[in-house]
């Protein structure tokens, strides 16, 4: 358990550096996702499967879905420099 | 190590996503960058309620009374998860408003009236 | 029947603000005005009815029924003292004068202007009346997310990138606020502000809680705008729409400073490391806000940005107030905050009627054009007087309090900062009255030229916007007598609750008692400030008669400083969030230098 | 500030804060085995005084149900704001009748997607559902039910035509859902103290332990947090897409 719990955490770290260092907006949706992904687990292993759907719901989901939706509606922009 | 391991990521995510935010050169990536800061308060709250050995907080297949890690703080995460979600939205209308009046999304490429 | 009162401050307007969403398309455009005057109005009426029994002995009220029984406490609570229903009261009363003065301002979003402004009031009175740490930090995130939203409202770039640092700045705030609460629920494992105080006086000393003071406490300073973290306030009050800027300046900024002072009074009272912090750090902070301010606001044109940097001035002052070990200082800023609310929310509407009328704010390109409105004038030249530091009315009382209580051979730095400062901002605002409304003040050459971007609010008639301000500075003026009395009464029970009376279910009207006050100051010192005022005013508008040269070395003396410090306001959220943390890094160190 | 400048500062602040961060790591209290007295005493007393076995549930809609109230309407304020900001330069008229066919959010869709979406988006909602219904006694409830069955919505504007998928999304039965659950939840906080009780005081009956139904008034302010969310995040989607019209479309 200590290990797993361990390992998630280093997980988590991981990919909230992901997102940072991925400067691209359309790769950063991919690295959002993985966020959602990994914090899911993490609270899965930490007993709150409550917060881990939650975190399931709209980390994974809806969060990245805005994402895609605001940058396409930025390129969908005539004046994009995207 | 492990007893000091939650809090050091906690603050390994503080710190990274307030790096992304004073370097970032795209509103959007911005966006994304403080939701790396926010997961950093879910790490903490969670890890400040967890007990070795202990079930979820959710009595059904086991009895009331079995040991069960804290529900106070999976409510407080529950609750941020909505705000964080919502504040991302809200950003993203004003980048994406912002992007039509400018042409850019670049916060170092826009000066606000002196 | 006390019972039936306390949820209705946030339950009224929350179900306002639910029906004027459900029924977005049906309502005529005048009906979502008045159906937002009337619940202001009624909000006010319930925390004034609240207030004479809050009076008697703080009202403690457990949402859902879950009373603390054997001292813990498993629901949230509201604990109304005279001081919270006092503040509730007058951000009601705020509103609704707000709510009269934009009567028509944003027809074309329909009732959406009005269901956030609601949300926005419901917000701080829940911030205000709240007992419980985590409530404090929803109510404040309702607040902080309908100001954003309304930042933006005209969607001009300049309002959109300033709502985008207002958002990110105080997001991140409240990022801090959460983890800092999450430190306190490890080391106390409670949430409600007695238990906490309980467990603060318990580990007296303790760093994960001193910490968590410092990120909590620093969401809060965010909001209010305290220097090193004061750049996103300029850039969102000047674009904001003027009756947005009137809640900002007049209640939003202040009542964070008003939890800062509540948490440090009430819930890490006596903490060794956190009085350290307040008494010194804080302090100078807040010195340093209201000569920053100070300065930013004398040498700026475009209105609304002069009156929001006189408001991080004013914001300075009432954190000295705070941070003073006397308790007088509480006591003086609890009575600042209301005269500055009222002079500075009559100040903004000002600004929005020349917005409306004219528009346009910028002081040389409006000059000598305002004539016709002069009852405008003199209500803006009042506001310079009273923000000045005239010694009358309520602000007058609450800068003697605070100057009295800072007048100790180690705080006389302190003093002498916050008089400098509200004199420059008097200056600045009594400056503008002259050029726009009595023409004084000719500038020569290519200054004349607006360099800002031109903007008008929808035209509306006069003296329904006009009256609202004429009331609001009248009752900064006249007020000034009863308003110390209240706040003199509630300052004993804010500065000492009753912690173990909350915890039994029972709070009880404590010691009552503030202590003797300070001498008062010298009746001739509030005058030197004032004096000051007046002749910064003088000096800039009858420049056409000074030797030229005279005026031209006094500007090139201040220049050096007035670069820096516009370099440093330069609108890159970067560099904002840079300074933040540069902020939190001080205070770090301070801390652990000691 | 110049880039090397911002940057200097940023890394001398890190570097004093991270000090004080390893401090602070190490007088926190032990990882996992130190005194939680706020979540024993809910785990202890909560489930025999309101006869459910999710204690997330219990904490969120009724221990601490103020909270959540806050944050419902912290939702509102962000959706409102966020479609007022997305539809300003449009206007509402609008964004309450679909734009015309031509444009290239209306692209053919295949056999094969609409298919899958005919199949999976009913599953999407009905799952959904079953998370708001059962929030008192597994994981999920309002919130997390509201998510999906919004997000599930967009799946029929990806597989079905524009023209159906507006006919769905309109944004004053949204903005009715949206601020609907929000009223239900108010109300839900006033009607108790109609019996003297509290607000927000659970005095419905309970129901049995584990129970579909148990909880009281705890169901109503779940319905109601579930249509608001729902309303909340099908709004917020609906005015992003509308956003991604090509410009000619507005003529």
């Amino acid at each position: 358990m200590t290990i797993l719990l361990a390992l998630l955490l280093l997980l988590t770290a991981a990919a909230g550096a992901g997102i940072v260092l991925s400067r691209d907006p359309r790769r950063q949706i991919l690295a959002i996702a993985g966020n959602g992904l990994a914090l899911t687990l993490l609270f899965s292993a930490l007993q709150a499967p409550d917060v881990a759907f939650s975190e399931l719901a709209v980390g994974t989901a809806a969060l990245p879905l805005l994402f895609l939706v605001a940058l396409v509606s930025v390129r969908t922009d005539r004046k994009s420099d995207l | 190590m492990i007893a000091l391991l939650p809090w050091l990521v906690a603050a390994w995510l503080l710190g990274i996503g307030l790096y992304g935010i004073v370097t970032s050169r795209n509103y959007i990536h911005l966006i994304g960058c403080l939701n790396v800061v926010q997961s950093a308060t879910y790490v903490i709250l969670l890890c400040v309620g967890y007990r070795w050995n202990a079930g979820p907080p959710i009595f059904d297949p086991h009895p009331p009374g079995t040991p069960a890690v804290d529900p106070v703080v999976q409510a407080l995460v529950l609750t941020d998860i909505v705000i964080g979600a919502t504040v991302a939205a809200l950003l993203l209308a004003l980048a994406v408003q912002l992007h039509k009046r400018k042409g850019t999304l670049d916060p170092e490429a826009l000066r606000p009236m002196r | 029947m006390t019972d039936l009162l306390v949820p209705l401050p946030i339950a009224l307007p929350l179900a306002a603000a639910a029906i004027l969403l459900i029924f977005a398309h049906v309502w005529s455009a005048r009906a979502p005005d008045a159906i937002a005057i009337f619940v202001s109005l009624a909000t006010a009426a319930v925390c004034g009815l609240l207030l004479p029994r809050a009076a008697q002995a703080p009202i403690a009220y457990w949402f859902g029924g879950w009373q603390p029984h054997h001292g813990l406490t498993l629901g949230i609570g509201f604990v109304i003292d005279q001081a919270n229903a006092l503040i509730a009261l007058f951000i009601a009363l705020l509103f609704s004068a707000t709510f009269v003065f934009a009567r028509g301002y944003m027809p074309e979003i329909g009732s959406h202007f009005q269901v956030l402004m609601l949300l926005m009031m419901t917000g701080m009175i829940g911030f205000c009346l709240t007992h419980d740490l985590f409530n404090m930090f929803v109510w404040f995130e309702v607040m902080s997310v309908a100001a954003f939203a309304l930042t933006a409202l005209r969607l001009e770039a300049s309002a959109l990138e300033g709502a985008l640092n207002f958002t990110v700045v105080n997001g991140i705030g409240s990022y801090l606020m959460l983890a800092g609460i999450g430190l306190i629920y490890a080391r106390a494992g409670a949430l409600d502000f007695s238990a906490i105080a309980r467990s603060v006086s318990k580990a007296g000393g303790d760093p994960v809680l001193t910490a968590a003071f410092c990120l909590v406490v620093i969401a809060l300073l965010i909001k209010a705008a305290i220097v090193p973290f004061q750049f996103w306030l300029s850039d969102a009050h000047a674009v904001a729409p003027s009756p947005v800027s009137v809640i900002f300046s007049g209640a939003m900024v202040s009542v964070a400073l008003y939890g800062a002072a509540k948490l440090y009074r009430q819930v890490f009272a006596g903490d060794p490391p956190v009085d350290f912090t307040m008494h010194h750090l804080m302090l100078g902070m807040g010195a340093a806000s209201a000569v920053i301010g100070g300065l930013m606001c004398l040498w700026q044109r475009h209105l609304k940005r002069l009156l929001a940097f006189s408001t991080i001035a004013h914001i300075g002052i009432m954190l000295v107030g705070i941070s003073l070990p006397s308790a007088a200082g509480t006591m003086g800023m609890m009575v600042y905050l209301f005269g500055h609310g009222l002079v500075k929310a009559s100040a903004f509407m000002i600004a929005g009627i020349l917005l409306a009328t004219y528009g346009g704010v910028d002081e040389i390109g409006l000059r000598g054009l305002a004539r016709p409105i002069w009852p405008a004038g003199i209500v803006l030249a009042l506001a310079g007087l009273l923000l000045g530091g005239a010694p009358i009315g309520i602000m007058g009382e609450g800068a003697s309090l605070i100057g009295s209580a800072a007048s100790k051979p180690g705080d006389l730095w302190a003093f002498a900062a916050i008089t400098f400062a509200s004199a420059l901002t008097g200056g600045a605002v009594l400056r503008a009255a002259g050029r726009i409304f009595l023409g004084l003040g000719r500038v020569p050459g290519d200054e004349a030229l607006a360099p800002t971007e031109p903007e008008a609010e929808r035209h509306r008639p006069f003296w329904p916007m006009f009256a609202p301000c004429a009331v609001l500075v009248a009752a900064a003026l006249a007020g000034g007598g009863s308003v110390v009395r209240l706040v003199q009464h509630a300052a004993g029970s804010f500065v000492h609750p009753d912690a173990a009376g909350v915890l039994r279910g029972a709070a009880s009207l404590a010691r009552g008692d503030i202590g003797p006050l300070p001498p008062d100051l010298h009746p001739l010192v509030p005058w030197c400030g004032f004096a000051l005022a007046i002749g910064l005013a003088a000096w800039d508008l009858s420049r056409q008669y000074l030797p030229h040269r005279l005026h031209e070395s006094a500007r090139m003396l201040a220049v050096p400083l007035r670069l820096t410090l516009d370099a440093a306001h330069n609108g890159i959220i970067g560099d904002y969030v840079t300074w933040m943390i540069a902020g939190l890094a001080v205070m770090a160190a301070v801390l652990a230098l000691t | 500030m110049n880039r090397i400048a911002r940057l200097t500062l940023f890394a001398v602040s890190m570097l004093v804060l991270t000090a004080a961060t390893i401090v602070v790591a190490t007088h926190m209290p032990t990882f996992g085995s130190h005194p939680l007295p706020y979540g024993d005493a809910v785990n202890s007393l909560v489930p025999p005084a309101r006869h459910i076995s999710n204690m997330v549930s219990a904490v969120n809609f009724d221990v601490r149900g103020l909270d959540t109230l806050g944050e419902e309407f912290m939702l509102v304020c962000a959706v409102t704001g966020t479609v007022v900001l997305l539809r300003g330069t449009r206007g509402e008229q609008l964004t309450s009748r679909p734009a015309g066919m031509h444009g290239r959010l209306n692209a053919p869709r295949s056999d094969a997607q609409v298919l899958t979406g005919r199949l999976l988006g009913p599953l999407i909602l009905l799952f959904g559902l079953y998370v708001v219904v059962h929030a008192t006694v597994t994981p999920g409830g309002g919130f997390q039910g509201g998510v999906i069955i919004g997000s599930g919505l967009l799946l029929l504007y990806l597989c079905e035509e524009y023209r159906t998928w507006r006919w769905f999304m309109r944004s004053r039965w949204l903005n009715a859902c949206e601020g609907g659950g929000a009223l239900v939840f108010v109300l839900a906080g006033l009607a108790p103290m109609c019996q003297g009780a509290h607000f927000l005081q659970n005095v419905m009956p309970l129901g049995e332990f584990r129970d579909l139904l148990s909880g009281g008034l705890m169901q109503i302010v779940n319905a109601g947090v579930a249509c608001a969310v729902l309303g909340g995040f099908a709004l917020v989607f609906l005015e992003f897409l509308e956003e991604t019209r090509e410009p000619r479309d507005e003529a």
